[in-house]
C-alpha cells in the first residue's frame, strides 16, 4: 500500500474518526435546527394554499424530505459497504450500520406520511401502486440489513453480509425514483429536477428544500452518534477505546 | 463450464430423487394451500374465480420458500459445501447450476400442475394458460433470488426466519406482476405487459444471483 | 402570514388529523431517535468500563506458538 | 511451493495463534499437532483459502493464494472434520459425483476399484446411511486412492478407523509424497507415515500461558 | 413426574429462544401468509371479511404444521434423542413436555396474534374474541396430533411431505371446526357446538398422543 | 451384573454376528475390538436396549433388561458416536439441563467444575457452535465427572480428543471401576485403563461369513 493511501485512509481509523465526530455533532444538530425550523416555517406557516389539494397538500413538507432520504441514505449506506467489502476497511461497515436505522426510519415515515396523505387525495390509504410497493420494499430491506447484522455474531462477517444485501437492494432504489416515470401511476411525477425549471411554486419549493435539508442535516448528526458507539462496542479491545473511556471518568 | 453446471445438476437432482420428499413436499405443500382453501372459505363459484390467482401465486410463492432454506443447509452440514467452495471451478457456476437444479425440482412441478388446480377454481381455459405461462417465466426468479437469502442465512442464528424477512420483499413484485398477468386476463385485458416484466425479473434474478450467492457463501464458510 | 387564527391553523381546512397526524409521528420518532441513541451510549459505556475494571484484576495470559523444523526422517 | 509467513489467526475475541511460519516443498509432509481446540483446523482451513487470515500471508508456487484463486484450487485436495458424504446416495455415487464436481474424470470401474480398496467392497450400493461410522469415514477417504493432485490437506483422517484403515491411509499419503507432492495433516494419533520427510509444527493452547514447546518423532 | 415435565420444557423453550427462529418462525410465517392473501386478492372489504376465518385457520394449520419436522429432528440427529429414551422416566412423559413446549412455541403465539391480523380482515369484535378462543382450544390438538406424524416418519426417506400427508387428515376436522365456530359468529349463530367439539378434539389429542409418539420414537431409534 | 447370552445381530440382509455371551462384574470392564462395520456400535445399542436383538437375551442383575425397563435405564449412561451436544446452548447449559433430564441433580458450580476438569475453563459461556471438534468431544464427556451410575457404555469416547483429554477419560474410567461400577467401551486407540480388570470381546468382521466369537483376557 502506497503512502498516499494510507494517508487518504487515516481518517478512515475508527481512532482519528471517533474524535473528530464527537466534535462535529452538535454542529449538525445545530444546522439541522435551523434548517428545520425555517423550512417548517415557510411550509407551515407563510406559503399559500394549494389549489387542488387544499391544506392537506402540506405534509408534502415532511413527506418529500422523509422519502428523498429514505432513498439516499441507502444509496450511502450500500457505498459505505461497497467500499467495506473492496477496501476492508474497519470504518466502512460502521458506517453502513450506523445509517440503516435511521434510513428504515425515514423510510416508515415517507409511508407514514404517504399513507396519511393519500387518505384524503386518492380516498384511500394504500395501493398496490409501483412506488408505494418499491418503497415499502426499501423499508423491509433496511428492516433486513438491521436483522441479519443482528443475528450474525461475529461483526466482520455481519459486515459483508450486511454489505452484500445493501448491494443487491440498490437496485431498488432506481425503481422507487423512476417508477412514476415507467410505469403511469396513481403517485405524482416529479416536481423538482436538475434540468427543467421547477414546476411548483417557488415557496413551495424552498419549504420543501429547506426541510429536506434538516432532514439531510439531523441524518449526518444520528449517524454520527450511532457510529461512535458502535466503535465503542467494537474496538473495546484496543487500547485508545480504554483511554478514550479513561478520561472520561 | 457446461460440464460441472450439469455435474452439479446432475447431482441436485439425483439427491433430490433419492429423497424425494424435496420434489414431492414443495408440491404437495402447494397442493394443500390451495385446496385447503376452499373448505375455509366456502364454495362459492364466482368468489373462487375471483380468488384464484391470488391464491395460486401466493401458494406457489409459500411453497418455494419454504423448500429455500435447505438448498446450502444440507451441503454446508455435511461438508460438501467446503468441497464446491474449493472446486476449481468458479463458485458462481455451481451456484448457478443449483439454481437450476432448486428450480426444476421445486419450481416446475408447480407450473405443471397449476393449471390443474385452476381448474378447481373454475377458471377459463385463456386464464389457465396465462396462469401457467406466469408461472413458468415467474417460478426461475423465485429461485434465484432466494438463492441470495438462502447463502446470506446459512449457518445464522434463526436463519429461516431471516430468510424469509429478506427474500420476501425481493418477492413482492414477482407476486404482483404474476397475479397481475393472470388479474388481467380475467378482466379482458391483456397479460402482455406484466409477462414481460416477470421475464425481464427473472433474467435478471437467475444470471445476477449466482455472483451475490457465491460472495454470501464465501462468507458463511469463513 | 398566512393564516388568520390558531383555530384554522390547526384545523388545515379539514385535513388536520391527517396534516396532524403526519407531523406528531415524524416529531416524535426524530426525538426519539436521539434520545434512545444516547441512553444506548451511556449503557455502553457504564458495561464496559464494569468489563475493564474486571479485567484488570486479572492478567491476560499471551501464547505464543512454536515452529519446530524436524528436518528429514525416515520413519 | 507451500510458503506461509507470519499468519496470524482471531477468533472471537482470542487470538489463537500468530507469528507461524513455515515452507513445505514437494515430498515433504507437515505434520500439525496441538490440543484440542489450539487451532489447527482453523489454520488448515486458511490453508485452503476458506478462512482469511488476519495476518500474514500464504504462497503457492511463490504466489499468494488469494490472487491465484481457481489455479490453486485446482491442486488442492481437503479433506475436513466432516465428511462431505451424502448419507442419501451410495458410496459410489458419492465418490463419483465428487470428482465429478471436482472437474476430474473418474469412471466407474476405478471408483469400485478405490472403494475396494478401502474395504468397502459390498457396500458399494448401500445408502451411506447404513454405514457405520468408520465405514462412512473410508468412504471420504476412498476420494485419496486415485487423487494425483499436488496439495493435500487433510484433518484428522484417522479418526473413527480401524488400525488396518489406518495403515491404508497412512500408505496412501506416503506414496503420493513419494510422487513429490505435498501434505498438511492434524491427528491425535500417533501414526507413522512411511517414507515421509515429516516437519512438525506445534500450535500452543490459547488459553492456558504453558506453551510447550516440546516435540516428538513419530 | 411433574418435575422431569418441566425439565423438558424448560429445555425446549431455552432452545426456542436461543434459536429464536422457531418462535418466530411460526409467528412470521403466519403473519405472512395472512398478509400476503389481501396483495394476491384485491383489498374489497366485504369479501376480504368472508375470507377471514378460512384463510386464518389455515395459515394457522399451515404455520403449526411447518415447524412439526423439527419437533424430534434435532434431537435424533445430534443424539440428544437416545439419551431422552435411555432416561428412567417413561418416555411418553417427555414427549407430552415437548408437545406442551411446541404449543408454547408455535400455538400460543398465533392464538395472541390473530385477533390483531383478525383486524385487517374488517372483523367484527365478537368474531375476534371467538377465532382467539377457537385458536386456543384447537391449537395444542395440532401439536398433539402433529407430534405423532413428527414421530412416525422420524428419519424416514421424504419424511416432510410424509409427515404432511399424515397429519393433514387428522388436522382437517380442527380446521373444519375452528374455521366454523368463527363463521357461525359471523352469521349471528352460536358458537357454542363447534368450540365444544374442537374442545373435544384438543383433550383426546394432547392426552392420547404422547403414548403412540413414544412407541413410534422406540422405533425409529432402533 | 450384565450377562449376555447368545446374543446375534442382523442388519439388513447381514448377519453381524450370533453367539455372543460374556458376563461383566462390578469393577470390570468390556473393551469391545473389531474392525469398522463389524458390529461393535450396534451391540452397545442393544445392551442399551436401544436396539431389539434378533436372537439371545441381555441381563442385568439377573434380570431381562426388556423387563426391567426404567429400573435398568436409571442406572445407565450410554455416550454414542454422536455427540448429543446442542450447538445452540452453551457447554454450561448444555450439561445442566443434560443432567437434568436425565432426574439427576447438578447445581451450576458442580458443572462448572467439571466442565473445567475437562479443560473447558474459559469456554462455559461459548455457543457448543464454536467449540473445536476435540471441544466438543469434551463437553459431552464432561458428563462423566459427576457420572455415578452403575453402567456406562462408551462407544468410541477417544474420537478427536487429544492426547491429554484422552488420558482424563481414561482417568474417569479408572475410578468409576474402582468405584465398583462396570464399563463397556469401544475404541480403535489403544489406551490404558488405570487399574481396569478387563476383559475383552473381538467381533469379526461382518463381510466374511466366519463369524468368530474368540474372547481373550488381557
Ligand atoms: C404510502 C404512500 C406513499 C409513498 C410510499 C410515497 C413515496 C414517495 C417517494 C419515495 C417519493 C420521492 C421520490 C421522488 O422524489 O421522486 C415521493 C415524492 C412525492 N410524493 Fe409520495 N408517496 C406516497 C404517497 C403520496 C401521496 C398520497 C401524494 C400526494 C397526493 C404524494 C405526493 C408526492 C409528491 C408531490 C412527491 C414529490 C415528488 C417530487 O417533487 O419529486 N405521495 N413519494
Ligand atoms: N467466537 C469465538 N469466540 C471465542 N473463541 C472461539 C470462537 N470461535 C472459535 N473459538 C475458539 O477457536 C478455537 C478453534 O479451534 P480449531 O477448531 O481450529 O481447533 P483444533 O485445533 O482443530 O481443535 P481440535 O483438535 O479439537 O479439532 C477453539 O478453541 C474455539 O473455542
Ligand atoms: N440395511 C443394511 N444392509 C446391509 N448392511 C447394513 C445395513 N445396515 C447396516 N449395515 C451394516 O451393519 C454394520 C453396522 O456396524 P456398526 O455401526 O455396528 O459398526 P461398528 O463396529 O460400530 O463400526 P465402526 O468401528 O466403524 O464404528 C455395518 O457394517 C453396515 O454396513
Ligand atoms: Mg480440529
Ligand atoms: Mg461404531
Amino acid at each position: 500500500m502506497s503512502e498516499r493511501v494510507i494517508n487518504w485512509f487515516k481518517y478512515a481509523s475508527p481512532q482519528t474518526f471517533y474524535p473528530l465526530a464527537g466534535k462535529l455533532i452538535p454542529w449538525f444538530w445545530a444546522l439541522a435546527a435551523i434548517f428545520g425550523l425555517a423550512g417548517l416555517t415557510i411550509g407551515f406557516l407563510l406559503a399559500p394554499t394549494d389549489e387542488q389539494q387544499g391544506e392537506g397538500y402540506r405534509i408534502i413538507f415532511l413527506h418529500v424530505p422523509a422519502s428523498w432520504m429514505s432513498m439516499f441514505i441507502y444509496l450511502v449506506m450500500a457505498f459505505w459497504a461497497g467500499t467495506g467489502l473492496a477496501f476492508n476497511t474497519r470504518l466502512s461497515g460502521m458506517m453502513a450500520s450506523a445509517l440503516a436505522p435511521t434510513g428504515a426510519l425515514f423510510a416508515f415515515l415517507s409511508l407514514w406520511t404517504g399513507a396519511l396523505w393519500g387518505k384524503p387525495m386518492w380516498g384511500t390509504w394504500w395501493v398496490w401502486d409501483a412506488r408505494l410497493t418499491s418503497e415499502l420494499i426499501l423499508l423491509f430491506l433496511y428492516i433486513g440489513f438491521i436483522a441479519l447484522q443482528a443475528a450474525i455474531d461475529d461483526p466482520r462477517r455481519a459486515d459483508k453480509a450486511g454489505a452484500i444485501l445493501a448491494l443487491v437492494g440498490v437496485v431498488n432504489v432506481p425503481i422507487i425514483y423512476f417508477s412514476v416515470k415507467w410505469w403511469n401511476t396513481l403517485h405524482q411525477g416529479a416536481s423538482v429536477s436538475l434540468t427543467k425549471a421547477p414546476s411548483m411554486a417557488a415557496m413551495m419549493l424552498w419549504g420543501m428544500i429547506l426541510c429536506a435539508l434538516g432532514c439531510w442535516m439531523y441524518s449526518i448528526a444520528v449517524a454520527l452518534m450511532r457510529v461512535r458507539t458502535i466503535m465503542l462496542e467494537r474496538e473495546r479491545h484496543t487500547d485508545w477505546v480504554r483511554s478514550v473511556l479513561g478520561e472520561k471518568e | 463450464m457446461l460440464v460441472s453446471i450439469r455435474a452439479v445438476i446432475g447431482r441436485d437432482l439425483r439427491l433430490a430423487m433419492r429423497r424425494q420428499s424435496d420434489i414431492i413436499a414443495a408440491l404437495f405443500f402447494f397442493i394443500i394451500v390451495v385446496s385447503l382453501f376452499p373448505l375455509g372459505v366456502g364454495p362459492e363459484a364466482d368468489q373462487l374465480r375471483r380468488l384464484a390467482p391470488g391464491v395460486l401465486w401466493v401458494a406457489a410463492l409459500l411453497a418455494t420458500m419454504l423448500s429455500l432454506p435447505r438448498l446450502f443447509a444440507d451441503d454446508h452440514r455435511d461438508g460438501t459445501l467446503e468441497q464446491l467452495a474449493l472446486a476449481p471451478q468458479p463458485l458462481a457456476l455451481i451456484v448457478f447450476g443449483k439454481v437450476i437444479a432448486h428450480w426444476l425440482v421445486a419450481g416446475l412441478p408447480l407450473v405443471l400442475l397449476a393449471p390443474v388446480l385452476g381448474i378447481q377454481f373454475d377458471l377459463a381455459n385463456d386464464a389457465l394458460a396465462i396462469l401457467a405461462l406466469s408461472l413458468l417465466i415467474g417460478t426461475p426468479a423465485l429461485s434465484g433470488i432466494g438463492a441470495i437469502g438462502a447463502a446470506l442465512t446459512l449457518g445464522v442464528r434463526g436463519g429461516g426466519v431471516l430468510l424469509s424477512l429478506l427474500v420476501l420483499p425481493l418477492y413482492i413484485p414477482v407476486l404482483i406482476f404474476g397475479a397481475g398477468a393472470v388479474d388481467a386476463t380475467l378482466s379482458g385485458l391483456g397479460a402482455q405487459a406484466h409477462l414481460s416484466l416477470l421475464g425481464a425479473l427473472t433474467l435478471g434474478g437467475v444470471f445476477f444471483a449466482p455472483w451475490p450467492t457465491a460472495a454470501a457463501l464465501r462468507i458463511a464458510l469463513e | 402570514m398566512h393564516w388568520n387564527n390558531v383555530a384554522d391553523f390547526l384545523a388545515m381546512g379539514k385535513h388536520g388529523p391527517y396534516v396532524w397526524g403526519s407531523v406528531i409521528v415524524m416529531a416524535l420518532l426524530m426525538v426519539a431517535e436521539p434520545v434512545l441513541l444516547r441512553r444506548g451510549r451511556k449503557k455502553l459505556i457504564a458495561r464496559l468500563k464494569r468489563q475493564f475494571r474486571v479485567e484488570r484484576s486479572e492478567t491476560p495470559a499471551d501464547s505464543r506458538p512454536m515452529i519446530v523444523p524436524t528436518g528429514r526422517s525416515n520413519t | 511451493m507451500l510458503e506461509v509467513s507470519n499468519l496470524e489467526c482471531v477468533r472471537g475475541e482470542r487470538r489463537l495463534f500468530a507469528g507461524i511460519n513455515f515452507r513445505l516443498d514437494g515430498g515433504e509432509m507437515l505434520y500439525l499437532q496441538g490440543q484440542n481446540g489450539s487451532g489447527k483446523t482453523s489454520l488448515l482451513r486458511m490453508l485452503c483459502g476458506l478462512t482469511p487470515a488476519a495476518g500474514g500471508e500464504i504462497f503457492w508456487r511463490g504466489r499468494p493464494i488469494g490472487q491465484l484463486g481457481e489455479e490453486f484450487r485446482a491442486e488442492l485436495c481437503y479433506l475436513g472434520h466432516q465428511n462431505a458424504i451424502k448419507e442419501e446416495l451410495t458410496p459410489l455415487e458419492n465418490i463419483v459425483s465428487a470428482a465429478r464436481l471436482a472437474q476430474e474424470t473418474l469412471d466407474e470401474d476405478t471408483a469400485v476399484d478405490a472403494l475396494e480398496r478401502v474395504g468397502l467392497r459390498g457396500r458399494e450400493d448401500l445408502a451411506c446411511r447404513y454405514l457405520s461410522q468408520g465405514q462412512k469415514r473410508r468412504a471420504a477417504l476412498s476420494r485419496l486412492v486415485h487423487e494425483r493432485r499436488a496439495l493435500w490437506v487433510l484433518d484428522e483422517p484417522y479418526v473413527a478407523l480401524d488400525k488396518a484403515a489406518v495403515d491404508l491411509v497412512a500408505g496412501l499419503i506416503g506414496a503420493h509424497l513419494q510422487r513429490g507432492g505435498l501434505a498438511v495433516l492434524t491427528t491425535h494419533q500417533p501414526v507413522a507415515v512411511p517414507a515421509a520427510a515429516l516437519r512438525e509444527l506445534w500450535l500452543g493452547n490459547g488459553d492456558a500461558a504453558d506453551v510447550r514447546d516440546s516435540s516428538a518423532r513419530c
